[in-house]
C-alpha cells in the first residue's frame, strides 16, 4: 500500500466519520467539529491528488496543494464565523439548538 | 384600416387602464371608458362583410386577426358593454377598484375576439377571466365571498389547462409560429392531437359551463350586481364561445371527438333545464338557462367538428351573439321588473318575448339563431335533441317568468338598487332592441318568416310553455338542489385536500429537523450517482 | 568516525525514545492528574532532548543543529509552562 | 466546442466588474460606514454600466468574450468568461442589487452624532462584497475559482440575515452557515476528484476532456448535492425560510432574488457547460423530481403561512423548484432543449425580479402596519396601493399568468415539455401556478376588501416605487424578444442556433 | 526502509482513532481536545505526503488557531452552564446517518483508489513557470498562490475580512466600536506570562522568516501570518497586548492592506505588465514579496481579532 493511497483512504474515513457527526450531533460546536474533520478529509483528497501528480523532479504538483492553503483558510473563518455565532446565541438564549422544533422555540418570530 | 381598427379595439382600452395609472387622471379615465369598446365595434361591423384579415407584429410575438364569427360577436359584445358602461357611469361613479376590474375584464371581453395568436389569446382570455373577481367578490356577504372564491378557483383551473392545451398545440406546430391559424392548421396531423383536444373542450368547457364544470355559473351571476351580471353572462361567457371556434378543427371530421363535444353538450342543455327548474331566484335561473344555452351551442360545435363544417363557426357565433344580446337584456328586465313593482301587460309580453326567444320563439332574434343552428341538428337524433332542447328551455324561460313576476322583498330591493336608472328607463327600447337586431345581421332572415319556419318555431314553445305552466298547476314540488348543485360536492373534496394542509405541514416540520435534512444531501448524493451509473 | 557518530546517535536516540516510551506508560498508569504531569514532562524535557542530541552529528550544517536546539529549547519552554499552568488549575480545583 | 482565445477584446470589463464591488467593499471597511453608503450607492451606476458594457460586447461579438487573469491561460492560469447568460445575469444582478441598496437607505443610514453604526456598516459592505462574488459566479471560468467565489458569497450573506441581532435570526443565520459549509466541503470534494482525474478545473478545458466514468458522475454528485444545499433546493430547504423572512427586506430581497441563484448558476455550468456531452438524462430527472417536490411543498406550505414574508420565503422554495426543470427539458442537443434553456433562465429572471419586488413590499408593509399579519391586512391596499400592486404584479408572475416573466417562462418550458414528450413536467409546472394562484389570493384578497387598516408610518414614495419599478420589470420580461432568446444561446455548449 | 510503511499505517489509523475520538466523546471540551491533537497529527500526514507547505498551515490554523478558537468558545460556553441544544436522534436515525455515511465514505474510497495512472499534473508547467520571468520563485507554490491563481488567493483575503465583520456584527448595538472582550478574563499567572515574554518575540522572528524563505523554500505570507498571529494571540493571553477597539483606523487599515495591496497591484498590473495581475518581468519578485509583506500584516491581525470575538461593551477604554 503506497502512502498516497493510505492518505486517501484516511482521507475518505475521514470524511465519513466527520459527515455522521455533522448529521448526528446535536451541538452546533460539534457540528462544527464534525465540519472541520470533513474538511481535512477532503483537503487529504487533494493532497493526493497533488501527490500522485509528482512529475518533473517535483514530488508534488503544485496547484492542489495551492487550493488546500486557500481551502484551510476559508475553512478557519467559517469556523470562526460559526463559533461567534453560537457563543452569541449561547449568551442571548441560552438555547443552541438549532432545531427550532425539537427544543420548542419557534423560527417564525414576528417581523419587526 | 381595418388594420388599424384592429389595433385601435385593443389599444383603447389599454391607453384608458393606463390613464388609470396617473391619480388625477384615474376618475375621469373610468368615467368615459364607455368609449374604449367604439374601434371594436366600428372593427366588428367593419369586418362582418370583409374577408378574414391579420395583422402581425412580428417583433412583439403578437398577432391579431378578425373573421366574420369573431367581428359578429365582437360588435355585439363592444354594443352591450358601451351601452351598459356608460350607464352604470352616468347613474353612479362606482369606486376604483371596481372600476378598474370593470375595465380590464371588458379589455379581455374585447380582446378575445381579435387576438391572433396563441399567447395574446391566452392573455386576454386571463383579463376576462380573472379581474371579474373584482365586479362582485368584494363584499362583507360571505355567500358572495364564496361565489368569488369558487369563480376564481374555477377560472384559474381552465387557465392552467388551457396553457398546457396551448404548449401542445405550439409544440405540433413544427415552424415555431405561435398564430392560432398555423397551429390550427398543423393540429390534426399533431402527435399530441388528442391530448390538446381534451384540454381546449375542458378549459373552454370551464367558462360555459359544460358539465361537470357548471357549478360556478349560478353562484356568480347571483352574486354580481346586474349590470356586471349582464355584461358576464352576456359578453364574458362568449369568450368561451369563441374559444371553441378558434380552437376546435372544425375544418377536418373527427367523428369521436365532435360526438362526444356534442354528447355533452346536449346533456348540460337538459341538465341546465332540470337543474334551472329547481331553482326560485331569478339570476340563478338565468344562470343555468345560460349553461343550457352553452350546452346546445357545444352541441353544435360537437357534431359540425364531427362533419367537418367549417360552417358551424359562424352559425355559432351567430347564435352566440343572439344570445349575448338576450341575456343581458333578460338581466336588465330583472332590474326593471323589480323597480317597476308590477309589470304592465305590454311591458308582460315584451319580458316574455325576450325570454322565449331563448327558445326560438319566432320573429325574435332566437328564431333566427335556431335557425342558424339547423345546419348542424338537420336530422335524426341531433335534430329530434334540439327539439327537445327548445322545448326544456321554454320551459325554463316559463319558469323565469313565473319566478320574476313572483319576486318580492329583498331581492327586488336589491335589484332595483343595483340596476342603473337609465338603463330601467330606457329598458323597453333595450329589450326591443335585442329582439330585432339580430335580423340586421342574418345571412337570410327572410327564411324565417316562411310559415313552415314559424310553426317549426312555434310548437316546440307553445309545448315548453304548457307544460311549465301545467306543472305549476299541477303543485308538484321541485326537489330542493342549492345554486350550483355538483359544486356543493367539490367544496367538499376541497374542504378534504385542505385537511391535507396539516401534513404537508408536519412533514416539511421534519425535514427541516437538521438530522433529516442532512441526510437527505447524502441520499441526493447517492441517487444522482445511481441515477447516472444506470 | 561515521562509525562512532551513527553508535552515538543510536544511542542517544535509543535513550531519548525510552524515557518517551516511560513517559507515556506514565500518563497512561498514575493514578492523577499531578503524577501525570510529571511523567509527561519527562518525556518532553529528556526524551526529546535526546533525540535532539543523537541527531545533532547527523545534522547537514551547524545552522540545521542550532535549529535543532532551538525547537528543543522551545518545547521545554512551552512545556514547562504549560505544565505550570496546568498544576496551578489543579491546585486551585483541590482548594 | 470551438476553441476560444484565452484573451478577447473587451474581456478586461469581467475583471473590471468583479473587482469594483471587491475594492469597494475594502475601502468601506476602511472608511466606515458612513463613507460606505456612499461608496455603495455610487458604485450602483457604475457597475450597471459595466454589467451593460458587457452585455453589449457578447452580443457584438456573438461569442462569449474571455479574459485570462495575469496573461496565463488555463490549465495554469484563471480564465473569466461571459456569454449570454453571464451578462444577463449581471445586469440582473446590478439591478436588483441597486434597488436593494436605495430602498435599504432609510433602514441602514447611520444615526447622527455617531461616528458608525454596527447594522450600516455591516450591510452596505455585505451587499457589496454579494454583489461581487456574484459577479465572479456569472464570469468565473474555474470550478475552484468558483468556489472561492461561492464562499464569499456565504459570508457575505450570513450576516445580513442575523443583522438585526433577534435570537431567532441568530439562529437562522447559524443553521445557514452550517448547512452551506456542509455544502461546501460536498462541492470542493467533487472539485478535487475532477482535478485528479482530467489536471485541469477549467470549464471549457474540462467539457473536452470529460467522459462518462464513474469517476466523473461522483464528483458531478457530489458538486451538484452541495450546490443545492445552498440553493435550497427541497428537502434542503431547511435553512431558507426563516433566514428569508427575518432578515431585513432590502437583505431578503436580495437574498432571495440574488444569492440562491448564484448557486444554481453553477449547478447550470456543471451539467451544460463541463457535462453536455454526457448522457444526463438521469440525472437531469432526479434533479426535476425534487423541483417537482419543491414546487409542491413549498407551494403548499405558503399557503399555509400566517405571516406575509414567510409566506414570500415559502413561495421561494417553490419558486426554486420551477429552476430545476431546465435539467430535464434543456439537456442535449434536441430541437427542443433551446426551449427549455429560455425558460429556465426566464425563471431566473423572472423569479429574480418578481420575488426581490415582494419581499421590499412586504417590508414597507411590514413598516406601514407594524406588522405582516395576512390576517390583519384589511383594507391595506386601499393605505397602501403602490405596495399592494407591486405584491400583486409581483404574484402575477408567480403564478404565471400573462403578461409576466413568470408567464413566458412557464410557457417556453411546457412547450420544452411537450416538444420533448416529458408531459409529466407539465403537472408540477400547472399545479404550483394553481397553488400560486391561491396564496396571492390570501395576500390580495383581503388587502383588497373593505375595510380600515391602522397604519402607523407612511412609507415613502420613492421606496414603493423602488418595489414597483422591480415588478414591472418583471412584467416587461414577457415582452422580451426572440432576439433576446437567441442571446441566451451565446457560448452555451450545443447551442443549435434556432431558439424558440 | 521497511519501516516507513509501517509507521505510515500506525500513523494513519492514529489519525482516524483521534478522529473517532472526537466524534464520540461524550464531552464537548474533551471532543475540542481531541480535535486539537488531531490537527497537529494531520500536519504529520501532510510531511509524509510531501506537502510542507501545507503542514505548516495545519500546524498553524489547524492546531494552533484554531485550537485557541475553540478551546476559548469551549469554555466560553461551559462558563453559561445554562445553553441547550436539544436531545440528539434516536438509535434509529443514528443508524440511518452512519449507513449513509459510510455508503458516501465507501464510494469516495473507491474512486479515490481508482485515479488514473499516470496521474494527470500541471507540475512540470507550474515549475517551468514559476521560475520564469513573469514570477521567479524557487517555491513553486508561492508562486501558483500569488500569481497563476492570485483571484483566489486575493478573494480569500476578502473572505477573512467579511468574517472578522461577520463576527463583529454579531455583537451588541452599543458596543460598537469597543474592543473585544480579553481572551482570558482573569489575571495571568506568571508562567503565562514568562512564557509569553520568552515565546512571543522568537516566534514573531520565526514568523517573519518563514514569510521570507516562503518564495523560494516552504512557508510563504500565510504560514508567516498565522504564526505572528500565534505569538500575537500568546501576548493577549498573557495580558501584555489588549486587543484593539475595533473602531481603530489603524486597525482597519491593517486588516485590509493585504488585499488592498494585492488589488492596487492587480490593477496596475494591465498598465505595467500587459494583462491584470501580471508582474513586469525583472520586477515580479519584489512585487511578490511586497504584496506578501502586507498579506503578512492583514493575516497576523485578523486571526487573532476573529478568535477573540465580537466586541464587548464591557472592555471600553
Amino acid at each position: 500500500m503506497n502512502p498516497s493511497l493510505l492518505a486517501g483512504l484516511v482521507g475518505a474515513a475521514l470524511v465519513g466519520l466527520g459527515l455522521y457527526g455533522l448529521i448526528a450531533h446535536p451541538h452546533p460546536l460539534r457540528k462544527l467539529l464534525a465540519f472541520n474533520l470533513v474538511g481535512s478529509g477532503v483537503f487529504l483528497v487533494f493532497g493526493v491528488v497533488a501527490r500522485r501528480g509528482a512529475a518533473a523532479g517535483y514530488a508534488f504538483d503544485p496547484v492542489p496543494q495551492a487550493m488546500v492553503i486557500t481551502g484551510i483558510v476559508v475553512a478557519f473563518a467559517a469556523s470562526a464565523l460559526a463559533v461567534a455565532l453560537i457563543l452569541r446565541l449561547a449568551v442571548a438564549g441560552g438555547d443552541v439548538s438549532l432545531d427550532p422544533q425539537a427544543s420548542g422555540r419557534r423560527d417564525d418570530g414576528e417581523a419587526e | 384600416m381595418i388594420a388599424a381598427l384592429l389595433v385601435a379595439t385593443l389599444a383603447a382600452p389599454a391607453i384608458f387602464l393606463a390613464a388609470c395609472f396617473v391619480g388625477k387622471w384615474r376618475e375621469r379615465a373610468l368615467a368615459w371608458q364607455f368609449l374604449a369598446p367604439a374601434p371594436g365595434l366600428a372593427a366588428g361591423i367593419f369586418g362582418l362583410s370583409h374577408a378574414p384579415v391579420a395583422v402581425d407584429f412580428p417583433g412583439l410575438g403578437l398577432s391579431l386577426t378578425l373573421d366574420p364569427p369573431g367581428a359578429l360577436l365582437l360588435a355585439f359584445a363592444a354594443l352591450l358593454w358601451m351601452a351598459v358602461t356608460a350607464a352604470l357611469w352616468r347613474d353612479r361613479a362606482p369606486g376604483a377598484r371596481f372600476g378598474i376590474s370593470w375595465l380590464l375584464t371588458m379589455f379581455g371581453g374585447l380582446g378575445v375576439f381579435v387576438a391572433g395568436d396563441l399567447v395574446s389569446f391566452y392573455l386576454v382570455y386571463a383579463l376576462v377571466s380573472l379581474p371579474a373577481y373584482g365586479l362582485f367578490a368584494f363584499s362583507e356577504d360571505p355567500e358572495k365571498r364564496r361565489a368569488g372564491a369558487i369563480y376564481l378557483a374555477f377560472a384559474l383551473l381552465g387557465e392552467a389547462l388551457l396553457l398546457l392545451a396551448f404548449a401542445l398545440l405550439a409544440a405540433g406546430e413544427p415552424h415555431g409560429s405561435a398564430r392560432i391559424a398555423d397551429v390550427m392548421a398543423a393540429l390534426p396531423a399533431s402527435p399530441w392531437r388528442d391530448a390538446a383536444l381534451a384540454l381546449i373542450v375542458a378549459g373552454f368547457g370551464m367558462k360555459i359551463g359544460l358539465i361537470p364544470f357548471n357549478g360556478w355559473m349560478p353562484l356568480n351571476y347571483a352574486a354580481a350586481p346586474i349590470p356586471a351580471a349582464a355584461v358576464l353572462s352576456g359578453a364574458g361567457v362568449k369568450a368561451g364561445v369563441i374559444g371553441l371556434i378558434r380552437f376546435l378543427p372544425l375544418g377536418v371530421p373527427m367523428e369521436g371527438w365532435g360526438e362526444a363535444l356534442a354528447a355533452l353538450g346536449f346533456l348540460t342543455a337538459f341538465y341546465g333545464v332540470a337543474i334551472g327548474l329547481a331553482q326560485r331566484t331569478p339570476k340563478t335561473i338565468l344562470a343555468y338557462s345560460s349553461i343550457s344555452q352553452m350546452g346546445v351551442i357545444a352541441a353544435a360545435l360537437g357534431l359540425g367538428l364531427a362533419r367537418g363544417d367549417t360552417g358551424a363557426a359562424g352559425d355559432m357565433a351567430f347564435y352566440g351573439a343572439n344570445h349575448l344580446l338576450v341575456k343581458s337584456a333578460l338581466f336588465l328586465t330583472i332590474g326593471a321588473v323589480a323597480s317597476a313593482g308590477r309589470l304592465s301587460r305590454r311591458s308582460l309580453v315584451l319580458a316574455a318575448a325576450l325570454a322565449l326567444s331563448l327558445a326560438g320563439l319566432p320573429l325574435t332574434g332566437g328564431a333566427l339563431a335556431k335557425l342558424a343552428s339547423k345546419a348542424q341538428f338537420a336530422s335524426g337524433m341531433p335534430a329530434l335533441l334540439a327539439t327537445l332542447a327548445s322545448i326544456a328551455s321554454a320551459m325554463l324561460m316559463t319558469h323565469f317568468l313565473i319566478h320574476l313576476t313572483e319576486m318580492s322583498g329583498e331581492a327586488a330591493e336589491d335589484a332595483r338598487r343595483e340596476t342603473p336608472a337609465v338603463l330601467i328607463r330606457f329598458w323597453p327600447a333595450l329589450a326591443l332592441g335585442a329582439l330585432l337586431l339580430p335580423w340586421f345581421f342574418a345571412d337570410a332572415p327572410g327564411e324565417a318568416l316562411s310559415l313552415g319556419k314559424i310553426w317549426d318555431g312555434f310548437w316546440p314553445v307553445a309545448v315548453g310553455v304548457a307544460a311549465a305552466l301545467g306543472w305549476r298547476r299541477s303543485g308538484l314540488a321541485a326537489p330542493k338542489i342549492p345554486a350550483g348543485d355538483s359544486i356543493v360536492l367539490y367544496e367538499r373534496g376541497f374542504a378534504r385536500m385542505m385537511a391535507l394542509g396539516p401534513v404537508f405541514e408536519t412533514a416539511d416540520a421534519r425535514l427541516r429537523q437538521w438530522p433529516a435534512a442532512a441526510a437527505s444531501l447524502l441520499l441526493i448524493v447517492l441517487a444522482l450517482l445511481a441515477a447516472a451509473s444506470i | 568516525m561515521s562509525v562512532l557518530a551513527d553508535l552515538f546517535s543510536l544511542a542517544a536516540v535509543g535513550a531519548g525514545v525510552f524515557f518517551f516510551i516511560a513517559g507515556t506508560a506514565g500518563l497512561l498508569r498514575f493514578p492523577d492528574s499531578l503524577t501525570r504531569l510529571h511523567a509527561l514532562s519527562k518525556a518532553d524535557n529528556l526524551g526529546l532532548g535526546l533525540v535532539v542530541l543523537g541527531l545533532i552529528p547527523r545534522a547537514e550544517n551547524p545552522l540545521a543543529a542550532l535549529k535543532l536546539v532551538v525547537v528543543w529549547a522551545l518545547v521545554l519552554l512551552s512545556g514547562a509552562s504549560t505544565a505550570q499552568l496546568i498544576g496551578r488549575v489543579l491546585r486551585r480545583g483541590r482548594e | 466546442m470551438i476553441a476560444q482565445p484565452a484573451t478577447t477584446p473587451g474581456g478586461f470589463l469581467l475583471v473590471l466588474a468583479v473587482l469594483l464591488p471587491a475594492a469597494g467593499t475594502l475601502f468601506s471597511f476602511a472608511l466606515g460606514s458612513r463613507a460606505a453608503e456612499k461608496i455603495a450607492l455610487g458604485l450602483t451606476p457604475v457597475g450597471f454600466f459595466l454589467a451593460c458594457l458587457v452585455a453589449m460586447k457578447v452580443a457584438a461579438a456573438g461569442a462569449p468574450i474571455a479574459y485570462a487573469i495575469g496573461g496565463l491561460p488555463p490549465p495554469l492560469g484563471i480564465a473569466l468568461r461571459a456569454d449570454g447568460v453571464s451578462a444577463v445575469m449581471m445586469v440582473t444582478a446590478s439591478i436588483i442589487v441597486a434597488a436593494a441598496a436605495f430602498y435599504a437607505r432609510a433602514k441602514f443610514a447611520t444615526p447622527d452624532g455617531v461616528e458608525e453604526s454596527r447594522g450600516a456598516l455591516t450591510f452596505w459592505i455585505m451587499i457589496q462584497a454579494i454583489w461581487a462574488a456574484l459577479n465572479l459566479i456569472f464570469v468565473g471560468g474555474d470550478l475552484f475559482n468558483l468556489y472561492v467565489a461561492l464562499e464569499l458569497l456565504t459570508f457575505a450573506a450570513v450576516p445580513l440575515v442575523c443583522i438585526d441581532g433577534r435570537p431567532e435570526t441568530l439562529a437562522a443565520a447559524l443553521r445557514y452557515l452550517l448547512f452551506a459549509l456542509f455544502g461546501s466541503v460536498s462541492y470542493l470534494l467533487g472539485v478535487a476528484l475532477l482535478y485528479g482525474l482530467y489536471g485541469t478545473l477549467d470549464i471549457s478545458l474540462l467539457a473536452q476532456r470529460v467522459g462518462a466514468a464513474p469517476m466523473v458522475w461522483t464528483a458531478a454528485a457530489l458538486m451538484t448535492a452541495g450546490l443545492l444545499a445552498k440553493t435550497a433546493l427541497f428537502p434542503l430547504h431547511l435553512w431558507l425560510p426563516p433566514a428569508h423572512a427575518n432578515a431585513p427586506a432590502a437583505a431578503s430581497a436580495v437574498l432571495s432574488g440574488l444569492v440562491v441563484k448564484g448557486s444554481f448558476f453553477l449547478a447550470l455550468r456543471l451539467w451544460f457547460y463541463v457535462l453536455p456531452a454526457l448522457p444526463t438524462a438521469a440525472p437531469g430527472a432526479v434533479l426535476g423530481a425534487l423541483g417537482a417536490l419543491a414546487v409542491i411543498f413549498g407551494s403548499v406550505l405558503a399557503l399555509r403561512q400566517a405571516r406575509l414574508k414567510l409566506l414570500v420565503a415559502y413561495s421561494t422554495v417553490a419558486q426554486i423548484g420551477y429552476l430545476f426543470f431546465v435539467f430535464p427539458l434543456a439537456a442535449g442537443a434536441h430541437v427542443w432543449s433551446p426551449l427549455g434553456w429560455s425558460g429556465g433562465v426566464m425563471q431566473i429572471l423572472a423569479h429574480a425580479f418578481a420575488k426581490a419586488a415582494m419581499f421590499l413590499a412586504a417590508g414597507l408593509v411590514a413598516e406601514a402596519l407594524g406588522h405582516d399579519r395576512i390576517a390583519g391586512f384589511r383594507g391595506a391596499a386601499r393605505a397602501l396601493p403602490l405596495t399592494f400592486l407591486t405584491l400583486g404584479l409581483g404574484g402575477l408572475s408567480l403564478m404565471g399568468l400573462p403578461p409576466t416573466g413568470g408567464f413566458e417562462a412557464k410557457w417556453l418550458m411546457l412547450r420544452a415539455a411537450a416538444a420533448s414528450g416529458q408531459w409529466i413536467w407539465s403537472l408540477p409546472i400547472l399545479g404550483g401556478g394553481l397553488l400560486a394562484g391561491g396564496y396571492v389570493y390570501r395576500i390580495l384578497a383581503p388587502a383588497l376588501a373593505d375595510g380600515e387598516a391602522a397604519i402607523q408610518a407612511r412609507p415613502e414614495r420613492s421606496r414603493e416605487a423602488i418595489a414597483l419599478g422591480l415588478a414591472v420589470i418583471a412584467l416587461a420580461l414577457a415582452f422580451a424578444p426572440q432576439g433576446f432568446f437567441d442571446f441566451l444561446e451565446i457560448g452555451r455548449p450545443f447551442a443549435s442556433g434556432s431558439a424558440p | 526502509m521497511s519501516v516507513l510503511p509501517l509507521l505510515d499505517i500506525g500513523l494513519a489509523l492514529l489519525v482516524v482513532a483521534v478522529a473517532a475520538w472526537t466524534i464520540a466523546a461524550r464531552n464537548l471540551f474533551a471532543s475540542v481536545l481531541g480535535y486539537v491533537a488531531y490537527g497537529l497529527l494531520l500536519a504529520l500526514v501532510w510531511v509524509r505526503l510531501h506537502a510542507p507547505d501545507i503542514a505548516l498551515t495545519e500546524a498553524a490554523v489547524g492546531g494552533g488557531v484554531t485550537g485557541v478558537l475553540l478551546v476559548t468558545a469551549g469554555k466560553r460556553l461551559d462558563a453559561l452552564k445554562a445553553t441547550r441544544s436539544g436531545a440528539g436522534p434516536g438509535l434509529r436515525e443514528r443508524i440511518v446517518a452512519g449507513a449513509l455515511s459510510a455508503l458516501v465514505a465507501g464510494a469516495l474510497a473507491f474512486v479515490v483508489a481508482s485515479l488514473p495512472t499516470p496521474a494527470p499534473s500541471l507540475a512540470p508547467q507550474a515549475a517551468a513557470a514559476a521560475a520564469g520571468p513573469g514570477a521567479g520563485l524557487g517555491n513553486p507554490i508561492t508562486a501558483v498562490l500569488i500569481s497563476y491563481r492570485a483571484f483566489d488567493t486575493m478573494l480569500e483575503k476578502i473572505v477573512l475580512l467579511l468574517a472578522v465583520l461577520g463576527i463583529w456584527s454579531v455583537g451588541a448595538d452599543d458596543a460598537w466600536g469597543s474592543a473585544p472582550a480579553p481572551l482570558r478574563r482573569a489575571r495571568p499567572d506568571g508562567a503565562m506570562v514568562l512564557l509569553a515574554r520568552i515565546l512571543a518575540p522568537i516566534g514573531a522572528l520565526i514568523g517573519v522568516h518563514i514569510f521570507w524563505v516562503g518564495a523560494d523554500a516552504p512557508g510563504g505570507a500565510f504560514q508567516g501570518g498565522a504564526l505572528l498571529a500565534a505569538m500575537w494571540m500568546v501576548a493577549m493571553m498573557a495580558r501584555l497586548l489588549e486587543a484593539p477597539r475595533i473602531g481603530s483606523r489603524a486597525l482597519r487599515l491593517a486588516l485590509i492592506s493585504g488585499p488592498a495591496v494585492f488589488l492596487t497591484v492587480g490593477l496596475a498590473g494591465n498598465i505595467l505588465a500587459g494583462s491584470f495581475f501580471a508582474f513586469p518581468p525583472g520586477f515580479a519578485k519584489p512585487l511578490i514579496l511586497f504584496i506578501e509583506a502586507f498579506m503578512v500584516l492583514s493575516v497576523a491581525v485578523a486571526l487573532p481579532m476573529m478568535v477573540a470575538g465580537p466586541p464587548d461593551g464591557e472592555s471600553k477604554p
